[in-house]
């Protein structure tokens, strides 16, 4: 019974969310984009035409045809198969980046606005450091310590961009803390877990979702950038990044092979970024009146 | 009878929302006279902004004129091109004031550089900014800004609240305006300052002979000031009289409502209140906009739109009660 | 005021025209040549990278003895005559006269010999080539242009290898006291038809016509030697006509090589690419086990996918044509057909191929993981799980130097003589370079005797012997010595060693 | 503002000293034996105890960082152990190149940027804003090496019009030929970024109260929008820029393995698969140099251009 | 015993900007916000604080709940010190007094619904029995507040300024409190509904024996729902007594000043005629030394430049503080 009235209002909140989504063009490109990625990457099996590691020799390099919809790489293995399997790592590591990320830059990030003192000079200054470097070079370096791998590669890219979450949760939760709301809370007699959970929580939440939203689009980028330098995914494990790498040395002969990953990685980052920005209108209260 | 700078024949306004045009304004009918201060009250949502606005073609994208006209100076300013309209009109013959000093001056340009900049197109361009100096900091002492010079270089955030809304004027009157739309400007002020720039108001239009439409929701700040005043309900005026005339015999059922709810410190009866809600913008009934709420509204109230209609010399007020 | 306008519009519009015609690249008198990879030194003493350091080096330089163009005969250079003594162990050569090294650095003398030679074997010297000159005791200078090697045992790879390749090559022995080691790497002083001129940010090496050169000059004033390590960039680079000679891939070395402007060429390579099978680690210290994998594994798929069908089949660490050279034999699948395979997989214990797993550990090397990947689809048709794990060049070495895999794939680097190109497999370099972690005391003893005599009868009989050892326990497949595909413009002729190493001074111009 | 500047360059000293830790610890790191790895095969013993001495991995730890330490405040980076040259020559020799690479880079997706950004937000709410702001999408969603690798094969494969590689022969037009195709494929994801941070940012700032009080004073509308709302508008862009020289430094890894264009990033990817340690710890910590002073520049022209937090 | 007895409270907020800032301006700076302010509410009583921006009031309000810290005094409630209070003690005290903030929207968390907000301090003090008693008393408190049930599912977006704050003042009494803060309640407010909410005050008051602390600027609202009035300038309170003789017979110039500028709308004055007192208020980083209201002041004499003026009573029941009256 108690449930079922936070349930009500979750589904009323979220009603209007959807509402607000379904006026807008880019709610559907990205929410199509990134549901033909899931289904892939989930039934990869049952939807892919043929064995994406199965090799045959004599059909290297082929083009387009009614048996390889989109022809055949250099050992003679189906792209569009390979294509539809590589949506899995890349599923992976953007989905496994991005909750690594937000799950400790949110505990650090509050940590620094509600403890404060040392612990939040201590916490800003890692996040200082790791944001000393440039991004890919960091996760370059990283990478070359721990050795390329699905695991290594999500695990560096999360910590990476994780100052990211930690700076905006914890600035967010500063300038939450003095919201007038929030002092009303207070004066209800709210204790912090509540206001941290019910008050500042989900009004970070709507930024934390935006930004992961445009960050997933990011991880798939430097995957697949990794894996063009030869750093990233390692097979059998097939990604976009390494499809492109492999279809480089063809773009004279087989020019058609490395359109098909770039689109992919495009393609899943325009989903990712119009998504988010479709999230970013609906999710603010105070914008959506515009729409 | 001094000459008319300002006189709006049956003006209605429309904003389009999801591809439909709202009506907002309705039938506003409204004269000024040079040098006379009119105060335009209401409560938020009765379109009073808008209407200011519309006279100086600060209307966003989204609305147009629907109907009617407005003359100034005995010239119609609708069929103006926009170009001739700026060239000619703002910062001429026109200028406005807004509600909150801290959002109205560029935060990011020094205040001199505002200042200068207005004169300077004020000119034509045809002056230098250097020699527009001494006219600005003139400006400036006048509307008692102390050590102007040192001012000029400062920039807004380093001005208090009461001292921006100074600069404003100071912008405002700079071009010697005819008609000055003063759209709530001291509503963001406390009291003793709001005080110095009413006062400081009241003298500049003394000074420059300026007509100033001023808008207001507070019946309170317009009792020593405003000559005539003009109360607007849900995008048309209801009633307009003059100052004392309006306090002392108020006709319209709303006015009246009005001034009974007003809390005063000579008052000591309970306070009244109006039933129901402003209706939203573009959203009014059938009928008189105000009959929902009307105490006295009959069938007529319902079914047709009161004109504004003259009941005594310079008091018009849009009732059908006067017609009983 | 406008009229300004519409100059700087028309200036930006020729700006804009001028910078979309592509200038042609290479002057008349230069020549620009891709080397696979940044060089490393230009110090013969202590090169790292064949294929980078190599050609330079071999420009600017003279050895004593050299091999004659396009062919791996070795035929006098700096030296005019030589002779061996009866117990080969001293080696006497008359050297050319009134030879000048670059650069005002003086004449070419006995001295520079041994100089040269020394420097490499000194203790203190941590020279890489300490292992070329493995027997060499000391230099001696008879006179101004007479030199004595004096060795401590016969050596038998002293003129196939050594003399005629890096270690072989003779610096000045006044530019590298001057200069000091560190400097001399990057401002070699040789004798040879190019002087060094510069080596730039772009690790771009220009070297500028001897004039003096002892003997016929360059037809070209200057060579400018790029390093480009992506192929593709290499066929990009010579279409858009940046470099006159590089390196095609082997996919596109049709479609290129069918292009009027352009000439190639396919060359085989010196070097061995083979799969190792791990001989010491449980499953496949299993001997039955290496034999049918050996009928799975199929190099022909390997040739046609990784290599584009453009590479020979190796039978033997060694090119057919050279010493010692042996055929392995063949274990095809199609000749013994399926069942035998299933059979030697139920002898070694492991019925139907499952029950066990193999690692299989490569570096990120793209053409390594096609080769992965064939493997792995070979070996999952015999239901045998193959695991590739693609590591960094460190941690793939480190794993190979503990033994931690199954199976492996390798490129060893080769040089003309076989006793370097058979060393690896030695007990003594178990832990080391020995990649089937395999050990034969015959084999050990087998090449210790070859190493130490200059009877190629012995050293071939040596060595098809050794051959047939590591055939016989199935240490591995024997895959291709691959191939180099140098391809140039129809402007030049260039002139290329038996292994497809371009010589640049002997490059001439196509035209009449 | 002199406190604030002073404030941002002190607190970068201990984050510089850590990241030098950090690099400093990459030879314990790194797995492997370091004399294996970086001389292969060739190694003998003695060459692999030089090399141990030069990475300072025969001597504790500590001491071994406070002499790397001393080192560097000397400006001594050590040597390549590839390249027989100090570190930091090598480091200043390819420097340039990257800097012009970014700044052009930059430079483009400024341009473009803004006057994409500019042009939506003057044309809001009509077919072609919406066309504008897919293309600032996509553009946006379009990885450097993707936009370097389709410009190699539109360009330089089947129209022949741009070089392909290299940086050209040292002439100021072949180099600024050689230039547009990586500026271009570096600028490109960030051009998209701008654009929309410039409608955004503009259309907020014209929706803003001043910008009605500057036109009801007569101000014309160009003046107001290029004066008046950009300056204002401008801020976040400002900021940006420094991030955004920071991913653009990220960028030309990318931008220059693809067209082999000498510079800091392949220097990097380089010197990391040589397991050239000593250069890739210079390498690194001059680009994370240069990124930290991005971000300064970044965050002191932001301050310089809100007037609020200068007077601090 | 008084309801609320504030005792010398101080709050001074220090700019401590770390050591460099320290360093440049030699020392922090302090701004005494509220610099020992003293007053007592009786039970069913309403004190009025007025005065003009940044003079303090609406520290006050907040230290007299504790949300914030004061500086220094003491703040009593039924006789008992809040200072002091522990967690459990506080909470029984949130359940007594409750604070109806000035900016109507911003108090209302901007993810919540209605029916949240007002249930809120339900959930928090464990009065729900189960869903549908909770829903019914969130309309029960909607319609005490004059608003439909329709509103309980809306965000505070929909909401009107004057709905915003009913929805305010419902929250504030779901836990029937005794004491309500009101700060501003109603600023910014259109006439009619600002008259509403004045009656709605008024009628809870009576109905359940509420006694109020109401800040505002607006004179005529204070005389309409307050019988004491306390009069702050930078800090400090200036003058304090019943509303009748503050309004007929004030005697700080301040207060004069301030009531000066108050016209009802029978009165018949204009403002150039007016007289009107000059300047602004200073920063409270630096206030004038003495008689913090002395460079504006036109009675001011040598003394006010130098010494503090004490709050003393000039009558009983009328405090001021003025080197006039001593």
């Amino acid at each position: 019974m108690f449930k079922s009235q936070k349930f009500f209002r979750f589904q009323k909140k979220s009603a209007r969310v959807i509402k607000i989504m379904k006026k807008d063009y880019k709610a559907y490109l990205g929410g199509s984009v990134i549901m033909l990625i899931l289904i892939s990457a989930i039934f990869a099996p049952l939807i892919a035409p043929a064995d994406p590691y199965k090799t045959n020799v004599t059909k290297r390099l082929e083009g387009p045809s009614l048996q390889n919809l989109l022809g055949t790489d250099s050992l003679g293995r189906d792209i569009l198969s390979r294509l539809i399997y590589a949506a899995r790592p890349a599923v992976l590591v953007s989905f496994g980046g991005i909750i690594i990320s937000v799950i400790i830059g949110i505990i650090l990030g509050l940590l620094a606005a509600y403890v404060g003192g040392i612990l939040e000079s201590i916490i800003l200054f890692i996040f200082d450091v790791i944001r000393a470097f440039p991004p890919i070079i960091l996760i370059l370096v990283l990478l070359s310590i721990i050795g390329p791998s699905l695991l290594s590669v999500i695990v560096i890219l999360g910590v990476t961009i994780m100052p990211r979450y930690g700076r905006v949760v914890r600035a967010e939760t500063l300038s939450e803390k003095e919201e007038d709301f929030v002092e009303a809370a207070r004066s209800l007699g709210a204790d912090n877990s509540r206001i941290i959970f019910k008050h500042i929580l989900p009004n970070i939440f709507a930024s934390v979702l935006v930004l992961s939203g445009m960050d997933m689009a990011s991880m798939i980028m430097w995957e697949a950038g990794l894996s063009f330098l030869g750093l990233g995914l390692q097979p059998p494990l097939s990604s976009w990044g390494v499809m492109l790498q492999e279809s480089y040395q063809y773009i004279q002969t087989a020019p058609l092979m490395i359109l098909w990953p770039a689109l992919a990685i495009m393609l899943t980052m325009l989903g990712f970024s119009t998504f988010a920005e479709s999230l970013r209108v609906a999710l603010n209260p105070k914008l959506n009146q515009e729409v | 009878m001094p000459d008319k700078i300002l006189k709006i024949n049956n003006l209605a306004v429309e904003y389009r929302n999801k591809g439909k045009y709202l009506r907002v304004l309705q039938d506003i009918n409204l004269e000024l006279d040079s040098g006379e201060i009119l105060a335009l009250v209401g409560e938020s949502g009765s379109g009073k902004s808008t209407l200011g606005k519309t006279i100086l073609r600060l209307l966003p994208d989204s609305a147009r004129i629907a109907e009617g006209s407005i003359f100034f100076k005995g010239k119609d300013i609708c069929n103006l091109s926009e170009k001739d309209f700026n060239d000619q009109i703002r910062g001429q013959e026109m200028a406005m004031v807004i509600q909150n000093p801290q959002n109205a001056l560029n935060p990011v340009f020094k205040v001199g550089t505002q200042i200068l900049d207005v004169l300077y197109f004020k000119s034509k361009k045809q002056k230098s900014r250097k020699e527009l100096k001494k006219e600005a900091v003139e400006i400036l002492k006048k509307v008692g800004i102390s050590d102007p010079e040192y001012r000029f270089g400062e920039y807004p955030h380093q001005f208090s609240g009461g001292m921006k809304q100074r600069v404003m004027l100071a912008m405002a009157f700079i071009s010697n305006p005819s008609l000055l739309i003063a759209d709530e400007p001291t509503t963001a002020l406390d009291l003793t300052v709001e005080a110095q720039i009413l006062n400081l108001l009241s003298n500049l239009v003394d000074e420059y002979k300026t007509s100033i439409l001023y808008i207001s929701h507070d019946l309170g700040v317009v009792v020593g000031l405003s000559d005539r005043i003009a109360v607007m309900y849900a995008g048309r005026i209801v009633e307009v009289a003059q100052t004392r005339e309006l306090f002392d015999h108020p006709n319209h059922p709303y006015t009246e409502a009005l001034l009974k709810c007003l809390p005063d410190y000579k008052k000591t009866e309970e306070l009244q209140t109006i039933p129901g809600q402003v209706p939203d913008p573009g959203n009014y009934p059938v009928g008189c906009n105000f009959h929902p709420r009307c105490s006295y509204s009959f069938e007529r109230c319902r079914q047709e739109d009161p004109r504004l209609e003259k009941i005594a010399s310079e008091h018009f007020s849009a009732c059908f009660l006067n017609d009983r | 005021m406008l009229k300004n306008k519409y100059i700087y519009l028309f200036i930006i519009t020729v700006l804009c025209l001028g910078l979309l015609t592509n200038p042609a690249a290479a002057q008349d008198d230069s020549l620009n040549i891709a080397i696979p990879g940044r060089a490393q030194t230009l110090d013969p003493a202590y090169l790292q990278r064949v294929l980078s350091d190599w050609p330079v080096m071999n420009s600017i330089f003279n050895g004593l003895v050299k091999y004659k163009p396009g062919t791996f005969e070795v035929v006098p250079d700096l030296a005019k005559e030589w002779e061996i003594s009866e117990d080969n162990t001293e080696i006497t050569f008359q050297l050319k006269e009134g030879i000048e090294f670059h650069k005002d650095y003086g004449e070419f003398t006995a001295e520079d010999v041994k100089f040269s030679f020394e420097r490499i074997i000194a203790e203190d010297a941590n020279s890489p080539e300490a292992q070329s000159f493995i027997n060499l005791e000391r230099v001696e200078v008879i006179n101004q242009y007479t030199v004595k090697l004096i060795l401590t045992q016969p050596m038998g790879r002293l003129f196939t290898s050594t003399l005629p390749f890096n270690a072989g090559l003779i610096v000045s022995k006044k530019a590298v006291e001057e200069m000091g080691r560190e400097k001399f790497a990057s401002n070699p002083i040789g004798t040879g038809p190019y002087v060094f001129e510069e080596w730039d940010v772009n690790n771009n090496i220009t070297l500028k016509r001897n004039d003096d050169y002892f003997e016929v000059g360059a037809e070209y004033g200057e060579i400018v030697f790029m390093p480009m390590s992506d192929p593709t960039s290499q066929e990009l680079a010579l279409q858009s006509g940046e470099i006159d000679i590089g390196q095609l891939t082997l996919d596109n070395f049709d479609q290129i090589s069918q292009m009027e402007k352009f000439e190639a060429e396919i060359y085989p390579d010196l070097a061995i690419q083979y799969v190792a099978f791990n001989t010491s680690k449980k499953p496949l210290n299993n001997k039955k086990l290496r034999e049918a994998l050996r009928y799975i594994i199929n190099p022909e798929e390997i040739l046609i996918g990784a290599f584009a069908g453009k590479a020979e089949r190796a039978n033997s660490i060694l090119l057919e044509d050279m010493t010692g050279y042996w055929q392995a034999p063949d274990f095809k699948l199609e000749d013994v057909g399926e069942d035998y395979v299933w059979n030697l997989l139920a002898e070694a214990g492991y019925p139907e191929g499952e029950g066990f797993e193999l690692e299989y550990v490569t570096d990120a090397n793209e053409e390594r993981r096609l080769i992965g990947a064939l493997i792995q689809d070979q070996l999952s048709r015999f239901n045998i799980d193959l695991n590739i794990e693609a590591l960094e060049v460190g941690p793939k070495i480190d794993r190979w130097q503990d033994g931690s895999y199954d199976i492996t794939y390798a490129r060893f680097t080769n040089t003309v003589d076989p006793g370097y190109n058979f060393q690896w497999n030695l007990s003594e370099q178990l832990g080391k370079w020995n990649l089937f972690h395999w050990s034969n005391k015959e084999y050990d003893n087998l090449w210790q005797e070859a190493e130490t005599t200059l009877d190629s009868n012995l050293r071939a009989e040596n060595y098809k012997k050794m051959q047939q050892l590591m055939n016989d326990d199935s240490i591995g497949i024997w895959v291709t010595h691959g191939v180099k595909t140098p391809a140039w413009t129809t402007e030049i002729t260039p002139v290329f060693s038996p292994d497809g190493v371009v010589l640049p001074w002997l490059i001439t111009s196509s035209e009449e | 503002m002199f406190i604030y500047i002073t404030k941002r360059f002190l607190w970068v000293i201990p984050t510089i000293l850590t990241v030098l830790l950090l690099l400093f610890s990459l030879s314990y790191l790194l797995p492997g034996d370091p004399a294996d790895i970086i001389l292969g095969p060739r190694a003998t013993p003695e060459m692999a105890e030089e090399l141990e001495s030069r990475l300072g991995l025969d001597k504790p730890w500590y001491q071994s960082y406070l002499i790397y330490l001393q080192n560097i405040i000397k400006g001594d980076l050590g040597t390549s152990i590839f390249r027989d040259r100090s570190v930091l020559k090598v480091i200043l020799d390819v420097l340039p190149y990257t800097v012009i690479l970014t700044l052009a880079g930059m430079g483009l997706a400024v341009f473009n940027g803004i006057s994409i950004g500019l042009l939506a937000a003057n044309y809001n709410n009509s077919y072609f804003e919406k066309f504008l702001t897919m293309l600032s999408f996509i553009t946006a969603s379009t990885p450097t090496y993707i936009a370097g690798v389709l410009l190699i094969v539109v360009f330089s494969v089947n129209f022949n019009l741009l070089p392909s590689i290299g940086i050209g022969d040292g002439g100021l037009l072949d180099s600024i030929h050689h230039l547009i195709g990586p500026a271009l494929a570096l600028s490109v994801g960030w051009t998209g970024y701008i654009a929309r941070l410039t409608r955004s940012s503009m259309l907020e700032t014209l929706d803003q109260e001043f910008i009605q009080t500057e036109k009801s004073f007569g101000i014309p509308r160009y003046y107001i929008l290029y004066k008046y709302a950009l300056k204002k508008a401008i801020k976040p862009i400002i900021a940006v820029i420094g991030l955004g020289i920071g991913r653009l430094l990220g960028g030309a890894v990318f931008v220059e393995v693809i067209f082999n264009r000498p510079g800091l990033g392949r220097l990097i990817v380089d010197s990391v698969n040589e397991r050239d340690l000593p250069l890739v710890r210079g390498g690194v910590l001059v680009a994370a140099l240069l990124f930290v002073i991005a971000n300064l520049v970044a965050d002191i022209s932001y301050a310089y251009f809100d007037p609020r937090i200068k007077q601090k | 015993m008084a309801l609320v007895e504030v005792k010398n409270l101080k709050k001074y907020f220090v700019n401590n900007d770390g050591l460099l800032y320290k360093l440049a301006n030699k020392g922090p700076i302090k701004v005494k916000a509220v610099d020992d302010v003293s007053f007592k509410i009786e039970k069913e009583d309403t004190l009025a604080v007025v005065g003009e921006s940044g003079c303090g009031k609406t520290t006050v309000a907040r230290s007299v709940l504790r949300l914030i810290e004061p500086t220094a005094g003491e703040i009593l409630y039924k006789g008992r010190s809040i200072n002091n209070f522990n967690k459990q003690e506080l909470k029984a005290f949130r359940e007594d007094a409750q604070m109806i903030l000035q900016d109507p929207r911003s108090s209302l968390n901007p993810r919540f619904i209605v029916e949240e907000i007002v249930s809120e301090p339900l959930y928090i003090h464990d009065q729900i029995k189960d869903d549908l008693n909770l829903l019914d008393r969130v309309w029960e408190l909607l319609d005490l507040v004059g608003l439909s049930k329709r509103y309980s599912e809306l965000f505070p977006h929909e909401l009107s300024g004057g709905q915003a704050r009913r929805v305010g003042i419902a929250r504030a009494l779901a836990l029937q409190p005794e004491f309500i803060v009101c700060d501003e309640p109603t600023s910014g407010l259109d006439i009619s509904i600002m008259s509403a909410v004045l009656n709605l005050m008024k009628k809870l008051q009576q109905e359940y024996q509420l006694t109020y602390l109401w800040i505002s600027h607006n004179l005529h609202e204070v005389r309409y729902i307050s019988n004491k009035v306390a009069v702050m300038y930078l800090g400090k309170i200036v003058e304090i007594t019943d509303t009748d003789t503050i309004f007929n017979n004030s005697v700080h110039p301040y207060t004069e000043a301030l009531f000066s500028s108050l016209r009802g709308i029978n009165d018949n004055w204009n403002y150039q005629e007016h007289e009107i007192i000059e300047g602004e208020v200073p920063s409270p980083i630096n206030p004038p030394a003495g008689c913090s209201f002395h460079p504006r002041c036109k009675y001011s004499f040598d003394k006010c430049k130098k010494v503090e003026p004490e709050l003393k009573e000039v009558e009983i029941g009328h405090l001021a503080a003025c080197h006039l009256y001593n």
